[in-house]
């Protein structure tokens, strides 16, 4: 069991799908040689071959739609879009055909693919590579959401995307791509693909988020312990189909919940979880539900990206805003 | 004919540091005039002329389906439909020089392909009865469903033809589009990255010189449709669309080519929508009977018979023995149509996913629950 | 003052635009000769010429690329998409270019476009004509969204809409085209663009909603009224921004919300209404808030549709529902 | 040169059916050569080699800019940057031929246009620096921003375009992009409705021969880009993009017949991307010296310097007091973006709306309150 950042972690698990299935394909923008730009497919060109990992032309919806053709017909491609900011243009294929296939043809032809892209900011990229534009995607039935939070979790998040028979679209937020390594095995073994994880436990207020923002809101806790407020921690992982479930028990404990992400408040994904709390978890509320999100504004270039994005001392602020209530 | 992209010739200088590197033509392609006459050799799979009967056939079949299916949705009994009349060589001609397991990626008009293919005329009326079970298609199990959003499917029969040319197998993808579908950068996109991969992928065009009100004119300044392969540098071609030897004979080279290692090609099948866009279109709002009118000369149904007749193997009575036929086989496919009871509710969230995730079971036992409630 | 239905007011307020603002220019596929395929152009083209009502090849990006160079050069760019189930192809347009070119540029350059479209279902209509997708264009900073609901003010908002400085999503709901005529007056008065309407009062039970629903959920208030619950009304309109403030204002009183759309229901605009109501609405709730939705299946051809719209039965046992609580 | 489109030549009869019906071909175009002489006579603006110090002059400042942008990004000043080393050709070539009142659209490598145009070199720092303002360029007010989504500004550029044929202007856009954005639907999109509207549009294609690990082969099967035009039904040509004589001619060339409602054009300028993608990249992972070194010969500098210097209008003296001007400039530029404190937080909104709407002003509040807690 070797340490590995999430990206090598992200390879891995393409690696250990590709070996162990020769339907799965790899396809996209520098995905070859290059290695992809963040390095996500290095080794597999040379590993595979040119007939399992293919460069394409510089063609977002036609990578998306390649996609299609090729699931149908019984392969299992995992295309890469290059950054989140030129996922938009696959959004037509992803609605209107991967994920109405198998229900357009009731089950005739399926749509096995996965679209992968990194997403969020805070690596003070170029304009556009920064975006969180997950709630584009959200309202789309037959597609599954899912955002890995570490290592650990983009493995196996990965192997079971790939391994499910349905169209997913995986989002690796980029900067966590490098920013830990933590022990991966490279087993084989998925993670389920509708379920939160708990990543602290704690019973005054939970703290529900995905993807990059996870560790701020794992700092947050630890801050919070620190003023002896013990914060439960969950990692919302699959968006779609939202594991509500898991969520609402835990806020039946709380009563209190922190939801934070580092898109644009307005319908984020976020609002979905208020939305399950505000209905089903009414009850158990003791405190308004509090949102910690980018500001509903256009992603800023780097030099003001920091004030967009979630930070720790927004989520504990919060945590307590919360506390004082009921 | 006119020459792109060479210095306009104001004096001699210009050429002097001026090279051509690249030259193309674009040619068409015609076996029958528009009285059915041959208009030189025909290929080999027309050289006896009962050979050209199935086709004939597949045609008369396709007007009658047509009319049908325009009678079903003007008394309510059916959705919004298009018709292909004028039009059936098209899809004839082309699927009929596929191979069965070639795959066909369909587009809204092209029951002519689809029916040569095997989907049954029930099919097609349950979907475009509002069922979605008529994608579920009894016979080519691979054909792609009709694609509504225009040209958003070429890129999935690249994607099937790449599919093909990964697993080493000789079968080529046919995607049929209509002219308008030839301005969307899915078309092109699709085109241009099977044309680096040299995918087994045939693209005919269907130019019925109408995308809904906007003239063929109105959609592109070239000369051609066809020439749009040059840009994806692939073979592209014209062909009289209203010839169903032509037709065939076009895409039957270019299929072969392709199962072959050869790569795909594009080929612009000229023909004319005889009626409205759809049943929800009033075709007379942008285009008068004297543009129409003249184009019902050298229609594909009636040039292929006066072929066939002028050659002794077709009647009157075959006609109308024919006609009889295909009649009875769809007034009977829409007797079944009518017949067929609504799908459950359930239908709606059983084909979501493989699995139907735990979050979905409670929506659906709501739905079924509140059946009555709903209703 | 004559009577009109949803899309002769269109029709109307799109001539007025026209007529007092010679930078406003209408342009898609089959606006022009044909009048587009609802008619919401009809004549048009006769009054204001070829110049003015432009028919554009078959290529929804770049109709949406293109009304971004017409505005940023101060026309007045007013695009139809001809189904909502083919605006998708637009998003990346809406998302990274129209809806950020004054912030990209602080100011130097705008996007006053409107890019309308027909969305919702109940028609009967084709395959992937019966879209409501609001909510993958809701999570845009930068972009207006509006959705009337019926002929009056369909006129007013899209007044405002082409008035207004920065580009606005108007969506059209096809099910009210001609479901009904009011008297409309054609004397340019806009209506404002962020400003919720209350079309019914009463204090016992908020339905929230917009566009074609909004019609049941009248229904349902009068059948309410009946049993005697005095159910209030709100046509959300303006969904971005929301008018939150008068949600809240309302649910203050009745304690009570159902919010109703056709989209799924699984991060559907109703999510963010409902995340408000989670937040800074959750002491006044009395009871938990209900979602009437589509559900979260792929739009069903016309035989299953209505099964998947919220019906008023569905509607008025939701509020049944919120009014045993408490 | 290749002919594509005609049947192959399988019998004599296959020919009787078939006609061409459309005909094309590519020129290219070169005045200097790869050391700088002089291929034959030279266009107007070129006639006296002292006319050409401003191009000359404008490549090195362009030059000088990259490499100080490099290598404030190499000391963690300023963010991911793609310089245009070895391809100055192209955007000063293009720049020059406009008028002012035209309008730029350029994509993320075209600082040689940008600076011709009157970007400021501080502007550009600050843009790249990750500082909005950076894009409120105040010299060319209607020159769009840099566009990093690849070729989604080419519809904008048609959009601009048709602006300006609506006001009856003799203005015309020109947008830049790079071999990879000719695979992208909506560069096709765009150019084929200028084609159909004969829009005062030039599309200048920078065929650096990469995109990212990408080469231009595995891009597109077609044996130019300049042949895109032809799917268009618009005039397109090659030029030599390493020549700015030859890049100059061409955009002149086409911006005159685009003023004068002769329409769009597209012209693709073969050049050489000497260095990384961005700095974000590493070519040697897919590309290695032996592929390089040789396009270092005939590089724009190099070609134009030789000829300017056999030529007699400069010297080394004019070259070392060329260079010293050109980084003295950037120098100080670059002194005041690194002297430029950062936006008021509340930027994020102020510009999000004409008007900020009530909704988002507690938003912006918030985040004003929370500065120091975020910080
Ligand atoms: C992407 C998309 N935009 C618009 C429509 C609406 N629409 C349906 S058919 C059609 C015209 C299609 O013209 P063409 O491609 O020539 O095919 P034809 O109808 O002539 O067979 C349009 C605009 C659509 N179905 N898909
Ligand atoms: C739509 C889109 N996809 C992917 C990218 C990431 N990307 C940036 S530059 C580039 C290659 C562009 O190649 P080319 O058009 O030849 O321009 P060059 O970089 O050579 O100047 C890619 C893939 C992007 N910016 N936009
Ligand atoms: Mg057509
Ligand atoms: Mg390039």
């Amino acid at each position: 069991m070797a340490d590995a950042t999430l990206v090598e972690a992200i390879d891995l698990a393409l690696a250990r799908a590709m070996q162990e299935d020769a339907r799965v394909l790899v396809l996209g923008e520098d995905v070859g040689r290059d290695g992809g730009v963040f390095r996500a497919t290095d080794g597999l060109l040379a590993r595979f071959g040119p007939g399992r990992v293919l460069d394409t032309p510089l063609a977002e919806g036609a990578i998306a739609g390649l996609s299609v053709g090729l699931a149908a017909q019984g392969f299992r491609p995992v295309a890469e879009i290059q950054f989140m900011g030129f996922a938009y243009a696959t959004i037509d294929q992803m609605l209107n055909h991967a994920a109405r296939l198998r229900t357009r043809t009731r089950g005739r032809l399926s749509c096995p693919m996965v679209l992968r892209t990194p997403c969020g900011g805070g690596v003070h990229a170029p304009e556009h590579h920064s975006e969180s534009g997950e709630a584009c995607f959200t309202n789309i039935p037959g597609l599954r959401i899912v955002v890995p939070s570490s290592p650990r979790r983009g493995y196996g998040l990965l192997l079971a995307a790939i391994r499910d028979p349905d169209p997913v679209l995986f989002l690796e937020p980029t900067r966590l791509y490098r920013a830990m390594r933590e022990p991966v095995s490279d087993d084989g073994t998925a993670l389920p693909l509708d379920q939160c994880a708990i990543l602290r436990e704690g019973g005054d207020v939970a703290l529900v988020g995905w993807g990059a923002v996870v560790r701020e809101m794992l700092a947050a806790a630890q801050q919070l312990a620190e003023e002896g407020v013990a914060a439960e921690v969950i990692d919302v992982a699959t968006l779609v189909p939202l594991d509500a479930a898991s969520i609402l028990a835990s806020v039946g404990t709380t009563g209190r919940c922190v939801i934070c992400h580092e898109a644009p408040l307005t319908a984020g994904f976020g609002a979905e979880i208020a939305a399950q709390l505000a209905g089903p978890g009414l009850l158990s509320l003791l405190a308004p539900v509090e949102r910690v999100t980018g500001w509903d504004v256009v992603m800023p270039l780097p030099r003001l990206e920091r004030h967009d994005m979630p930070s720790v001392a927004r989520i504990v602020a919060a945590a307590r805003r919360s506390l004082r209530h009921g | 004919m006119r020459v792109i992209g060479c210095l306009p010739q104001r004096s001699v200088i210009w050429r002097m540091s001026t090279s051509r590197v690249a030259e193309f033509s674009i040619a068409l392609t015609r076996y029958l005039d528009g009285n059915g006459a041959a208009t030189g050799p025909l290929p080999g799979f027309a050289a006896a002329p009962a050979d050209l009967l199935p086709l004939y056939r597949g045609m008369l079949r396709t007007r009658s389906f047509d009319a049908k299916a325009v009678a079903l949705q003007r008394t309510g009994r059916l959705g919004t439909f298009a018709s292909s009349l004028g039009q059936e060589a098209v899809g004839v001609g082309a699927a009929s020089a596929m191979a069965a397991e070639d795959v066909l990626l369909p587009s809204f008009r092209d029951q002519a392909a689809q029916l040569w293919r095997g989907v049954t005329p029930l099919e097609l009326l349950l979907y475009w009865g509002g069922d979605e079970r008529g994608s579920d298609f009894a016979g080519p199990r691979e054909d792609f469903p009709i694609c509504v959003p225009v040209a958003s499917h070429v890129p999935h029969a690249a994607g099937v033809a790449l599919a093909m040319k990964l697993r080493g197998e000789a079968r080529a993808a046919l995607c049929l589009i209509g002219d308008g579908a030839t301005s969307k950068g899915d078309f092109y996109e699709a085109l241009n990255i099977a044309g680096v991969w040299r995918l087994p992928l045939v693209v005919v065009v269907a130019n019925n010189q109408w995308a809904i009100s906007v003239p063929r004119a109105a959609q592109s300044a070239g000369e051609t449709l066809a020439q749009k392969a040059i840009a994806a540098g692939v073979p592209g071609e014209q062909v009289d669309g209203n010839d169903v030897i032509a037709v065939r004979d076009g895409v039957a080279r270019a299929l072969e080519r392709a199962r072959s290692g050869g790569g795909a090609s594009l080929i612009e099948a000229l023909t004319y929508r005889l009626t409205d866009h759809t049943t929800a279109d009033d075709a007379r709002r942008y285009r008068d009977d004297a543009e129409v009118t003249p184009h019902w000369h050298g229609e594909p149904v009636a040039r292929l018979r006066q072929y066939l007749v002028a050659n002794g193997v077709w009647s009157r009575e075959d006609e109308e023995h024919a006609l009889a036929g295909a009649a009875g086989e769809i007034e009977q496919a829409a007797q079944a149509f009518l017949a067929t009871g609504p799908q459950p509710l359930s239908a709606m969230f059983d084909h979501l996913f493989a699995r139907l995730p735990a979050s979905l079971r409670s929506q659906r036992d709501a739905a079924l629950g509140g059946e009555a409630d709903n209703g």
